[in-house]
């Protein structure tokens, strides 16, 4: 169970490749923005596949605000934005 | 279920020969950090950049937590993930005048006004290939770089090696002296807690600097928009202090770019596609209603995180949390919803009341049990809420004092405004003169 | 059994996130790469969260953590794309040249060259940028 | 009451969180919850749980959930095939809909459940038109009320069903 965990988390990572790609050639803010919410969902989900893995309910706690506050952060941006300053 | 807790085991080797191969993890993610903090460099847009840097803090996470630091994890979390991009984003909006960037304002529909030259949508250029025209030397210092991080990493201890002397240490005395499992709070609030004392109050010093330095010439009860509020009065009481046409031609170019004090509080009703900057200062309603779902949970999962002081967490990166649920309310609703607590009547007296709830505590040790920082509070279960001692309450006060001073850095930031009177000396003290005695220059 | 039921969870939930960033790639503008990108966070996410509830008990705290990173994600990613998006239109930022309707933009045209911006319903809030055309 | 209904939000959440049965997390919970609930009730009324409990508002509940579900799975399902074969047309477009939520809690409902449809996002909304811009993937032929079918009809009818309020019919 634990290595099909780790696979996952594994794969989880190597996708970031693909957002990371975007950030770094992303026409528009939004793209880039976007790219970022994705390593976050992507860095999420690592995160809570390696803490299955590794049998330590502990880190989970931590992926919880890794998503969280990666959607606080797009949110920011929108609003700095629409408005010029945050 | 009850909570397990393995870090009460001494050195729980998650690298040992049974176990599946986590060192991919490790070098994968060495890799995809460094392409962040490349990206970090060579990206020619300064917003660009900052979206780089939460990227790299996002990934910087969850190396922590394949490392096995939760606790750093949590903090890297926030600051990295939310402080960090929020005071440069303000410091961008701040100072957008300097930050325009040429080749973006001959981009289509983006050239309107000024005040969005450096906001514009458009990032101009900026593809992927530029970032592989790099110069020699950059190249060598990446390697170099490189180099020591591989390094750093083969050195990193593998199971079977022995932990160091103060990591023993720590762990020996953790659960008999102090009933902590967490062995990472346990030297935070106990063994080394003079330490975070003093770290404490270097954080209460780092805010009250942050606070001298934002504060504008006016008296203000809040953070945002006060300067802007009491205007009107202070120039009915004092017809003469804004007296110079640049600075008030300034001042009023400045708020004109900024919005402020225009226009509705909600953007709810206004027609589609009408362009921006906008001037509601709240978010849709949308935003709203689901923010204020999402809040309850994270205020709750941040209590959490506090409270339960034997798993990873306690008071910095909860403190940390509530900035985060702080601003979130302020990006949804605007100061408006916060300001009834974000004030510095009420923030920086919470603040200070955490340090003095922790000099207290910590001095009570003193008194009691002869040594500064010592445990007197009676020691409960391991694994309860109430074991650890003074360590909890220690714990719950640097929450305090951590959530109110950022809260207060943040917003204190956000609402700092540039003051446009002129640096010229002698203008500057005639401007006092005048209000001492008026009449005699009027004429 | 379970091993199996997890494996093919998070077969799922990766290639569906392999599958939004592949989409963050092919997209052709930013509307299109929001709607990739809450692909990510509907079939990627959740059953990875599914995998984690089967393979290690509903009653844990992977269980209610998992329960709770759902309701998290569903509820933010929306909203932020929203909001994001509305800051993207608002900012002018085209449509990709394939997109088939943009009724907002249109309507807004129709009334600059129709009532020629005499029923502005917010003027004096600045300079006023205008459409182009 | 207000503060009663986030405060029981928050204890489920606590629940959740720490499972742990002990008198002990109890009362915490109890404390963190009611200082949460003091601290987040004036932004607004939030319905508890309790309302749940309610059999008809839960089967409506239920019916909204498995629509989204549904129907998220398959223009998911849609947009993954659309991104592995390129060549398929995309026909993307704004649109603007009418709706028939009026009250904030209907409006918000709305946004974040057809937004999870992937096939269509909310933009932006105009609340003095009563009506929302979505981004949509298949841009729906005919006018503004074939859209709402295609895009906020279903959603909107069960969720009115799901708060109690009566079908108008239009």
């Amino acid at each position: 169970m634990s290595q099909v965990f780790l696979a996952a988390a594994l794969a989880e990572l190597v996708l970031t490749v693909l957002p990371l790609w975007r950030l770094a050639s992303g026409p528009t803010i939004g793209d880039r923005i976007v790219a970022v919410n994705l390593v976050a969902t992507q860095s999420m989900l690592a995160v809570f596949l390696f803490a299955a893995a590794a049998g330590r309910d502990i880190y989970l706690g931590v992926a919880l605000w890794l998503a969280s506050f990666s959607y606080l952060g797009t949110m920011l941006w929108a609003r700095y934005l629409e408005r010029g300053l945050l | 279920m009850p909570v397990t807790s393995p870090t009460a085991v001494p050195a729980p080797s998650r690298r040992h020969g049974a176990e599946p191969v986590f060192w991919a993890v490790d070098y994968l993610l060495l890799a995809l950090l460094l392409t962040a903090a490349f990206l970090v460099i060579r990206l020619r847009n300064l917003n660009a950049c900052v979206m780089a840097l939460s990227a790299l803090g996002l990934l910087l996470t969850v190396v922590f937590v394949v490392l096995g630091a939760p606790d750093v994890a949590h903090a890297e979390v926030v600051v990295g993930g939310v402080a960090l991009p929020t005071l440069f984003l303000i410091a961008i909006g701040k100072a957008r005048t300097e930050v325009a960037e040429p080749e973006q304002t001959n981009l289509e529909e983006t050239s309107q006004s000024p005040a969005r030259s450096s906001t514009s949508l458009r990032t101009g250029g900026t593809g992927a290939p530029d970032l592989l025209r790099h110069r020699p030397h950059a190249a060598v210092l990446s390697l170099l770089l490189l180099a020591a991080l591989v390094v750093a990493m083969l050195a990193i201890p593998r199971g079977a090696r022995p932990l160091p002397g103060m990591a023993r240490h720590a762990i020996q005395v953790a659960l008999p002296q102090w009933h902590l499992t967490e062995v990472v709070n346990e030297v935070v609030y106990g063994t080394r807690a003079f330490d975070t004392f003093g770290e404490t109050f270097l954080l209460l010093a780092a805010v009250l600097s942050v606070v001298v330095l934002t504060r504008p010439r006016e008296p203000r009860s809040g953070y945002v928009g006060e300067d802007v509020a009491g205007r009107q009065e202070q120039l009915e009481i004092d017809p003469h202090l804004r007296s110079g046409p640049d600075e008030r031609q300034a001042r009023e170019a400045e708020r004109e770019e900024e919005g402020l004090g225009r226009g509705p509080l909600t953007t709810d009703a206004q027609p589609f596609a009408k362009p921006f900057p906008e001037r509601g200062e709240e978010m849709t309603v949308v935003v709203r209603m689901g923010v204020r779902v999402v809040a309850v949970l994270l205020t709750t999962a941040g209590c959490f995180l506090v409270v339960q002081g034997y798993t990873p967490g306690g008071g910095f990166p909860a403190g940390a949390v509530l900035l985060g649920v702080v601003l979130l309310i302020y990006v949804a609703h605007g100061y408006h919803r916060v300001a009834a607590v974000v004030r510095p009547a009420v923030a920086e007296t919470i603040e200070l009341l955490g340090a003095l709830a922790i000099i207290v505590l910590q001095s009570l040790g003193l008194l009691l049990r002869g040594s500064f920082t010592a445990n007197w509070v009676p020691l409960a279960p391991a694994r309860t809420l109430r074991s650890g001692g003074i360590a909890q309450a220690f714990s719950l006060g640097e929450f305090v004092v951590v959530s109110s001073g950022l809260v207060i850095v943040v917003f204190a930031v956000l609402g700092a405004t540039r003051d446009w009177t002129s640096d010229d000396d002698s203008a500057d003290s005639a401007g006092q003169d005048r209000t001492a005695h008026e009449g005699g220059d009027e004429s | 059994m379970r091993l199996v039921v997890v494996a093919a969870l998070l077969t799922i939930g990766v290639g569906f996130s392999l599958t939004a960033g592949l989409g963050l790639i092919r997209m052709p503008d930013v509307y299109t790469r929001v709607h990739s990108s809450t692909l990510a966070a509907v079939l990627g996410a959740v059953p990875v969260f599914l995998a984690l509830v089967v393979g290690k008990g509903p009653i844990s705290r992977y269980g209610g953590e998992s329960l709770l990173a759902c309701i998290l994600v569903l509820v933010f990613a929306p909203l932020s794309a929203h909001a994001l998006l509305r800051a993207t239109y608002r900012g002018r930022v085209p449509l990709w040249s394939g997109a088939k309707v943009d009724q907002p933009r249109d309507r807004l045209r129709g009334k600059d060259s129709g009532a020629d911006a005499g029923d502005e319903p917010d003027s004096g809030a600045g300079p006023e940028p205008q459409a182009r055309g | 009451m207000r503060v009663v209904a986030v405060a029981t939000w928050c204890y489920l959440v606590w629940v959740a969180l720490s499972w742990t049965a002990t008198v002990e997390f109890a009362v915490a919970g109890l404390l963190v919850s009611l200082a949460v609930g003091l601290a987040l009730s004036p932004l607004g009324h939030l319905p508890g749980p309790w309302t749940l409990l309610r059999p008809r508002r839960a089967a409506a509940v239920l019916a909204l959930g498995t629509w989204v579900l549904v129907h998220s799975t398959a223009s998911s399902l849609r947009l993954a095939a659309r991104i592995w074969t390129p060549r398929r047309p995309l026909a993307s477009g704004m649109v603007i809909v009418p709706t028939r939520a009026r009250t904030d809690a209907e409006l918000a409902a709305v946004g974040i459940l057809t937004s999870l449809v992937v096939d269509s996002q909310l933009v932006d909304l105009a609340r003095a038109d009563d009506e929302l811009q979505f981004h949509v993937l298949q841009a729906p032929a005919g006018g503004a009320e074939d859209a709402r079918r295609a895009i906020n009809g279903p959603v909107e009818r069960l969720l009115l069903g799901a708060l109690g309020r009566r079908e108008e019919s239009t």
